[in-house]
């Protein structure tokens, strides 16, 4: 089963992990992407482009499924103002096999980052800023190129 | 055609979304920011840099070489930073 | 904050993320083994060496902490008898960033199952019979020797 | 000495744990292995084949090399499988 959203509201990694329940499921790998309690961070706000984050989130799911013997994945994307310590992104992939489950997980979170049109704004000290993208998420995406 | 803005580029523009007319001249996507740039004010600032600056066309990631028509959605936005 | 549980009882995968919680936590990578819903699979039963398994998990655990930066850890594994569908074992791990949260989860796992003393024994049709190690599991752990 | 034993070999051998006066002529895991096959029956037949077979002395993994006193704690049991 294949579940993307993009939604404002929070959700729970255990039901998430739960809906995946699939036969011959062994093994499920998440990633949970959280605002940092850090320093003077009071928020972070999440921008996306609606409609080509759905199109792209399920090309990226597919090339996944291309990859490794999947038996299940969600991707659930948050936007709107999040303040420390909230889950800002959830990845959670089952298969039958470990391997297949981490490796598609950690292509996801890559391809999500480089791929999926989203933008995070930083207020520290009630002052705004958007945040650059990070070369190491370029060369982390790259790793994956035949 | 359709032109989307997001991020700091939306801020600069000072719009999410408009209607254009393919303008005169206007083959490619690079042709369009050039044409945007020239309105000058947010629009000059916000596409005086093409390095920091992605586009999509019809929702796909591609280049500023890509060639338009008038039935295009197009969108300006910075690298994207999510996840 | 490091845990370490060898328990009969099941677990709450998000409660025990939430107990990870720490400072500049910015990526929770977890890995959640089940017993397969799968053909004539009855149910799993799982022995352990009490004591030498809590030492050879910290052991492990040492190790990930010394190869990366990590703000939380936890290892759960379940023993007794477990039917299909349910969890065996969680590895969540908590980091400021994904890279170093999904290198040490997978690390763990594959040194769990190589290193810490569990012995699964699955019925089918009635019959009980010792699951045999596997040959790719001992080739996972060794991807991580220098 | 206190012996474990778990999976197959305890189903073999009958029990989980023993204990045992270091026997004579035993210096290393490999010689408490043979002397432990010598018992015959279950014994005979846990201990047949070492190359299925794993030992931890006082609870670290180790070789059938290791020398043993009387003091250890020695576990023979199966290569493990769980996670």
């Amino acid at each position: 089963m294949i579940a993307i959203r993009i939604q404002r509201e929070d959700f729970d990694i255990a039901d998430e992990i739960a809906a995946l329940d699939a036969e011959n499921t062994g093994a499920v790998a998440t990633f949970t992407g959280l605002v940092r309690k850090e320093g003077d961070l009071t928020a972070l706000t999440l921008e996306h482009y609606p409609g080509m984050t759905e199109r792209e989130i399920a090309r990226i799911v597919d090339e996944a499924q291309n990859r490794w013997s999947l038996l299940g994945v969600t991707v659930i994307h948050r936007v709107g103002r999040l303040t420390p310590g909230e889950k800002i992104v959830l990845v959670a992939v089952a298969a039958s096999h470990r391997s297949a489950a981490f490796q598609a997980c950690e292509f996801l979170m890559d391809y999500l980052k480089t791929k999926a049109p989203f933008w995070k704004q930083e207020e520290r000290n009630g002052k705004a800023q958007w945040v650059e993208a990070k070369l190491s998420d370029d060369k982390a995406a790259e790793r994956w190129r035949d | 055609m359709t032109l989307l803005y997001f991020a700091w580029v939306r801020q600069k523009t000072g719009r999410g979304e408009e209607q254009l007319a393919l303008p005169d001249g206007v083959k490619t996507v690079s042709d369009l920011a050039a044409f945007l740039k020239n309105r000058g004010g947010g629009y000059g600032e916000a596409f005086a840099d093409l390095r920091r600056m992605r586009v999509a066309v019809n929702q796909d990631h591609t280049g500023f070489d890509t060639p338009l028509r008038d039935s295009d959605e197009v969108a300006f936005f910075p690298p994207v930073t999510g996840g």
